[in-house]
């Protein structure tokens, strides 16, 4: 199916581009993302465990980055297979300088993302039902990019291993990540 | 492993069961009332209907542990003990309301729980109270007339085995 | 079809579940939603604590002009219950929407609401009764608005550990008009779209305009900008058309086999209008 | 001799209940899932989660290590097991070979690819879990006409078009048709993917005994002998030591007409660990790996004059079928194209079918198999036409229905019609549902801005399965009577019901033949040890063939009890007749046909040249198809603000010639009814490109409920069949048949103010919004 959206982060193109270009980064703001490892020439081993609701699975796979044009746009394919199905997602990523807009001279201080492209799901995640997949995949989308922001930022400089523990989702008495530890996620 | 106990259809029972056994999986393979059929693993066939307490629940979606003491009523129950058919299982042999037969003993039971919330339900009401049954076979008109008629025994209805009673 | 294997506790007090739960356990209400998701394996919990049958957690009353819905009570208790039939009668209505006769017997309103399903009835009506969602732990109790409580797809601010104990619900009877609209996916009978609207109107104009609406975007939601449209309006069936236009703007409408996002937004639309019409003749 | 003889009230034609019922409604009857032998084991099977993949290696330690597991096979075990039969034949046409396991390659979701045996099926579940399969997915193909394109991915490696097979029917002078046509109506059709989705699912229990070399397979089947045929054959066995029994079957629809790789698969397993195993079907697996309907692109085109004369109708149609061929698969289409003129009098038809490889589970029958798609596609190219030229969608059918006189019709695409008066049943429909009242008030509703619609269908069909020459297998039925010596008869039949109520229609024949209370009757079938050889049931044939063989063997008995009863009363054999129950004499004394059964086995009163015992067995072959008929019209209309439809009235007049049990009838066309509606509004099976089986469960797959049925209004005028004696024709089907176009006319009359003239099926109410969206931007445009 397909998935498409828009984002901004307040930082301009370039630093976002080399943001989403940085193993590093890109291991702390996959949602899920408990190791990446460079096998390739922008590609790179990914283990990842997805936590929804109640269900909860580790997927074993890969992030490919290809077609760079900093700080424009690059294509991304993330994918994963695992005991529960295997998730695939591909797609372009537009970035676009933003300003305040006041005159054609003013400043790029932050980048509007547009991005298109297809997610497939397969085995016996697919049997959660269609209506699932749609908002998951932008729930994980937005996590994605809220995440880069305050990596960005300079904030939640964790380490990658504490980022394993996030989670795309809590339901009633999840586990994995101890109250406070992510203040801003449990605030309020 | 533990230990559950259970009355079904007035007879008790006490078993240890894994946690992780189905509540229709007990009643068919442990049990042996085979009555009961799974028709799906999402909830949304209901051929797996039973009683549990007097409420009408999915036992495919039910661990046996969770029935631990319950009063369970299954199709196999609702007949009287010298086989004279309860007047739900009647109405749905007069009125045709089956032909494969697999959806039968859930519809059965679901029916008893419709009529006894809604002893004179309407056409609309029958059907919304069918939602969670599948037929494939019947296209449901028959079904409808069957709680129908069963309905109108009201006095024979009232007279129903009960889960607990 | 078969789950993997777990530990189960049917703990007989509140606070012995809340001792299991701190220690990881995951709690079953109903199971409703988790029991599917463990038969296909995709939910593998390695311990369940069964809360689903503590008295602690099974009470409908009122207290101090409110009403108190225990997480443990069943859909079809909320739908069946004189008190809530009587006093907020949007509840019981919402309920009564809920999968069928089999499933609103065993879910609870704790299971559910906990699951926030973006599809699930329930969050429309309580984001439009302006409900509260008491949590509990082995740390305490804390009280969180609706807004507070849904966050995101299938994300609540429970924490591990944490369980929803209660919803409370105002009494809402009287000169306020309340309904629930669905539009319901075919095959699994969730919502496409369901609104909930709760109105009360003076003087031909409305005093008070609440709006929830669930199944058109990832997470159920307050949809403030059609009450900001209505409340001290006319009482027009053009304003209520105008302002439930209103619904899906800002949302990032969801799409699937059944609806289109297009079609979503649309619906969103026009049930809001079919729930605000409804509630309008109900109210005094 | 007894004298007094009570004249019996006749049972067919009554409105009866069912004897199978009362097993049924007490939980008491046994499907597959029931059956329970001693130190049985179970199996669960794993499948790819591809739609097209090379295994690169399985891993199966694990599952062997696992506390429990028996065993666990792969592909690389059964070998010697014989592939998944296909009896259906075409010119040309290629046939992959089809392993009960898959071999280095998967071709669809939920293709078979390992066995895992265990103690009990929660362990067995669990060793399907810990094997490891290192997948390499490869590009899959799911749309048929994508597949048919220049460098599609080939799913047959072997086939790079992707094309099993053409096959071309051309009837009288289609260049002709064309060249005199004043009118030329072209549309692609689709009708979509179907999941039969029996409620209950598929099971096998297979017990092998080494020391008999005999296998008995309890399975859930509408084809008990065909099945054990091919099982024995695939297994190597001795036919008549395979005892295939088709115990209590919860629904079939044609998705039983079948045999399957996990039915050889537990014959294997048995053979190899010397105990019964089991395997059960899940949903999951039913929805993935049982065949689906329907699968059609069909590209039509019709031909007429503006009066309304129709000169031909051209088909070109693209049939998905699929990764394999199963038992009937490449069949199926070549019955859309024998059904193609529908009840109409054109001369011309032209026909094109194209079989196409997909990576989906393969197509095969589904109630209806064929003639649901041709008619949807004739009866909606006729409403088309209608629009076209501004005619009424009645007046156009009557103007080109086969007459009254004209039967035995033949029809343009060589089928010969039995009988009917097919004005006659639209006639009465119309009156029925007040035709002339109903496009009144459709006016009145158009002047409010309402729409609403009134669609009708004109279908027919060729059932009755059928002369063998047309028939894979055989299409002949057969029939024992078997008359015990206290006068109680049981009736076996080759035919093997599974909700159609035989058991009741054919205790009602044999009890009115022969005078005997419908209690001492009962119908056995389903179980090869049992029945003597039989087809099976499908194609709406239970009564029209296998009531045919049960008459005829209920003719040898009542023929033998005369002779008996004539020695009996000291009389000519010519002197007697047997009614009522009784033999009776011209000169008034009589005999129970108790006491010339009694007499038959005593052996001491022998008619000569006859011989001792009752009992009769026939095997009938029909001389052709029988035709039922009729018209179905569907008042419906469309919410404009939501695209939701809402049907106000369904009538259906069926003319499916003599009826033996009118209870049992109603219950077959409300079924048949509930698919076709399933078919025309929410219904579809959806791979997507990668192919996936995107409404792989009740979740995404919308069943018709209860609150989606509208109350069926049911009537009937009776044309019976000439080709059997009881002139019955058929109504398994009719139901299906009927409703599609009927619905489909109905909803694109209630949009035709708005400009649309065709919409595909399933049309789901997001569909509808969208058309009369994008229809009025466009007027608003003009």
């Amino acid at each position: 199916m397909k998935i498409a959206g828009t984002a901004q982060l307040p930082f301009p193109p370039e630093k976002a581009y080399d943001l989403m270009q940085d193993p590093a980064m890109l291991a702390l703001a996959i949602p899920g993302c408990n190791s990446l490892e460079k096998t390739g020439e922008n590609e790179y081993k990914l283990g990842l465990k997805m936590v929804l609701a109640s269900l909860s699975g580790q997927f074993e796979g890969k992030v490919v980055l290809t077609e760079p044009n900093r700080p424009y746009s690059f294509k991304m394919l993330v994918e994963g297979t695992g005991k529960i199905g295997f998730v695939k997602g591909e797609g372009v990523i537009q970035l676009s300088g933003l300003g305040d807009g006041l005159s054609i001279t003013s400043a790029i201080t932050a980048t509007g993302i547009e991005f298109a492209g297809e997610a497939q799901i397969g085995g016996s995640i697919a049997s959660v039902g269609q209506r699932m997949i749609d908002t998951t995949s932008k729930l994980m989308v937005k996590q994605f990019f809220k995440k880069l922001e305050k990596l960005g930022l300079g904030d939640g400089v964790e380490k990658a291993g504490e980022a394993a523990a996030e989670q795309m989702g809590s339901g009633a008495g999840k586990t994995g990540e101890k109250p406070g530890e992510n203040p801003e996620k449990w605030g309020k | 492993m533990r230990t559950i106990n259970v009355s079904v259809n007035g007879t008790k029972h006490s078993h240890e069961v894994e946690p992780r056994m189905l509540l229709i999986h007990y009643l068919r393979e442990v049990i042996g009332l085979t009555g009961t059929h799974m028709g799906c693993e999402t909830s949304l066939c209901g051929a797996c209907t039973i009683e549990v307490n007097g409420k009408a629940v999915k036992s495919c979606t039910m661990f046996a542990v969770q029935a631990d003491g319950a009063e369970i009523l299954t199709i196999e129950g609702l007949a009287a003990p010298d086989g004279t058919l309860h007047p739900i299982q009647d109405a749905f042999w007069t009125e045709h309301a089956l032909q494969c037969g697999f959806c039968t003993p859930g519809m059965i039971m679901i029916t008893k729980q419709i009529l006894e919330r809604n002893p004179n339900p309407t056409e609309h009401e029958i059907r919304e109270g069918l939602d969670g049954n599948l037929c494939r076979c019947t296209g449901y008109q028959h079904i409808v007339n069957a709680v129908r008629t069963a309905s109108l025994h009201r006095d024979a209805l009232a007279s129903l085995p009960k889960a607990g009673a | 079809m078969i789950a993997n294997s777990f530990e189960y506790s049917a703990p007989g007090s509140l606070k012995e579940a809340l001792a299991l739960l701190a220690e990881g356990a995951k709690p079953l209400a109903g199971g409703m939603s988790l029991i599917p998701m463990m038969k296909l394996r995709l939910a593998n919990p390695e311990h369940l604590v069964d809360i689903g049958r503590l008295p602690e957690l099974n009470y409908i009353r009122e207290e101090n002009g409110e009403l108190h819905i225990g997480a443990g009570v069943t859909h079809f208790e909320v739908e069946s219950s004189p008190l809530l039939l009587g006093k907020c009668p949007l509840i019981a209505e919402t309920a009564a929407h809920i999968g069928d006769i089999q499933v609103r017997n065993r879910g609870t309103i704790g299971g559910s609401v906990a699951h926030a399903d973006p599809s699930a009835d329930y969050p429309a009506a309580l984001h439009a009764l302006d409900a509260k969602i008491v949590l509990v732990s082995g740390e305490g109790t804390r009280t969180l608005s609706t807004e507070e409580f849904f966050l995101d797809t299938f994300t609540t601010a429970l924490e591990p550990g944490e369980i929803v104990s209660e919803v409370i619900v105002p009494v809402d009877a009287g000169l306020t008009g309340t309904s629930y609209q669905k539009f319901l996916q075919p095959a699994s009978g969730f919502a496409i779209v369901g609104a909930a609207a709760r109105v009360r109107q003076e003087g031909g104009k409305f005093t008070l305009v609440r709006v929830g609406m669930t199944g058109l975007s990832g997470n159920a939601y307050r949809a403030r900008n059609v009450e900001d449209a209505l409340v001290g309006k006319e009482v027009t069936d053009a304003n209520i058309q105008a302002a439930a236009a209103l619904v899906a703007d800002g949302q990032d409408a969801s799409s699937d086999l059944h609806a289109t996002a297009e079609y979503r937004a649309h619906l969103a639309g026009a049930y809001t209008a079919r729930a605000l019409r409804a509630a309008l003749a109900r109210s005094a | 001799m007894s004298t007094t003889v009570t004249k019996l009230e006749k049972l067919v034609g009554k409105r009866i209940k069912r004897k199978e019922d009362p097993r049924l409604i007490t939980g008491t009857a046994t499907y597959v899932e029931d059956v329970k032998l001693p130190d049985m084991y179970h199996a669960a099977i794993l499948r790819s989660p591809h739609g097209a993949a090379n295994i690169k290696s399985i891993d199966i330690s694990k599952a062997q290590a696992l506390p429990g597991v028996v065993a666990v096979y792969t592909g690389a075990d059964i070998l010697g097991v014989g592939s998944v039969v296909c009896a259906a034949d075409l010119p040309g046409l290629r046939r992959p070979v089809h392993h009960i396991l898959a071999q280095d390659r998967t071709y669809f979701v939920g293709h078979a690819v390992a066995v895992v045996v265990a103690k009990d099926r929660y362990i067995a579940a669990d060793g399907v879990d810990l094997i490891e399969v290192d997948w390499e997915p490869t590009q899959a193909v799911t749309d048929p006409e994508k597949a048919l394109a220049a460098g599609a991915p080939a799913v047959h490696p072997e086939w790079p078009d992707n094309t099993a097979f053409v096959h071309n029917q051309e009837g009288g002078d289609m260049a002709q048709a064309f060249a005199d046509a004043e009118v030329v109506v072209r549309q692609r059709i689709v009708s979509q993917r179907l999941i039969p989705n029996a409620m209950e699912t598929r099971g096998v229990v297979a017990d092998w005994k080494q020391a008999d070399k005999s296998m008995t397979i309890w399975t859930s089947t509408q084809i008990p002998h065909l099945a054990r045929s091919i099982l024995a054959g695939q297994l190597g066995l001795d036919e008549n030591r395979v005892r295939l029994i088709a115990p209590e079957v919860g629904g079939g629809f044609g998705s039983k007409l079948n045999v399957y790789p996990e039915e050889a698969l537990m014959g294997f397993v048995s053979m190899k660990l010397h105990k019964p195993v089991k395997w059960i079907e899940s949903r999951r697996e039913n929805f993935q790996t049982t065949i689906h309907g329907r699968g059609h692109v069909d590209y039509l085109e019709i031909a007429a004059m503006r009066d309304g004369t129709i000169l031909g109708l051209k088909l070109k149609l693209i049939q998905d079928l699929g990764s394999y061929l199963q038992l009937l698969t490449p069949a199926i289409p070549t019955l859309s194209v024998l059904m193609m003129p529908g009840l109409y009098k054109f001369r011309n038809i032209s026909a094109q079918v194209i079989g196409v490889f997909t990576n989906a589970v393969p197509t095969d029958a589904y109630r209806g198999a064929g003639r649901p798609e041709a008619t949807h596609g004739i009866e909606r190219m006729v409403d088309m036409l209608a629009a076209e030229l501004g005619m009424d969608p009645v007046e156009i059918r009557l103007k080109n229905f086969a007459g009254k006189d004209d039967f035995p019709f033949l029809t343009a695409a060589g089928l010969t019609y039995d009988s009917g008066d097919y004005a006659a049943t639209l006639d009465k429909a119309l009156e029925m549902i007040d035709y002339k009242g109903l496009r009144a008030q459709q006016a009145q509703a158009r002047a409010e801005g309402r729409l609403m619609g009134i669609g009708i269908s004109t279908y027919g069909e060729l059932c009755g399965f059928g002369p063998s020459p047309a028939t894979p297998a055989g299409g002949w039925e057969s029939a024992t009577v078997k008359v015990e010596p206290s006068g109680k008869v049981t009736v076996m039949t080759g035919c093997s019901p599974h909700g159609q109520g035989q058991e009741t229609a054919f205790a009602q024949i044999a009890a009115d033949e022969l005078g005997v209370p419908m209690d001492d009757v009962i119908v056995l079938h389903g179980d090869t040890s049992i029945v003597q050889y039989g087809i099976g049931t499908f194609g709406s044939r239970n009564t029209a063939v296998g009531g045919a063989a049960l008459h005829y063997a209920l003719q040898d008995i009542r023929d033998k009890a005369k002779r008996f009863g004539a020695k009996m009363l000291g009389v000519e054999d010519g002197d007697v007749v047997l009614a009522d129950g009784h033999c009776t004499a011209s000169n008034g004394t009589s005999v129970t046909f108790q006491q010339i059964a009694a007499a038959a086995y005593r052996g001491i009163v022998i008619p000569t040249g006859s011989e001792p015992g009752l009992v009769a067995t026939r095997f009938w072959e029909p001389s052709n198809f029988a035709y039922p008929y009729g018209a179905h019209i569907i008042v419906s209309e469309v919410d404009a603000e939501t695209g939701q439809i809402e049907i106000k009235r369904y009538l259906a007049v069926d003319d499916i010639g003599n009826i033996i049990n009118p209870l049992l009838v109603d219950g077959q066309l409300h079924g048949g009814v509930a698919q076709g509606l399933g078919q025309a509004l929410w219904e579809h099976g959806i791979y997507d490109d990668n192919g996936q089986l995107v409404s792989g469960t009740f979740m995404d797959y919308a069943m018709p409920r209860a609150r989606m049925m509208p109350w069926v209004e049911s009537a009937h005028t009776v044309t019976p069949s000439p080709v059997n004696p009881l002139g019955a024709k058929g109504v398994g089907e009719a139901g299906t048949i009927g409703s599609t176009p009927a619905m489909v006319n109905s909803v694109v009359d209630a949009l035709a103010p708005l400009g649309v003239r065709h919409i595909d099926m399933p049309m789901t109410a997001g569909k509808i919004w969208k058309l009369i969206q994008d229809s009025s931007i466009q007027e608003k445009k003009a």
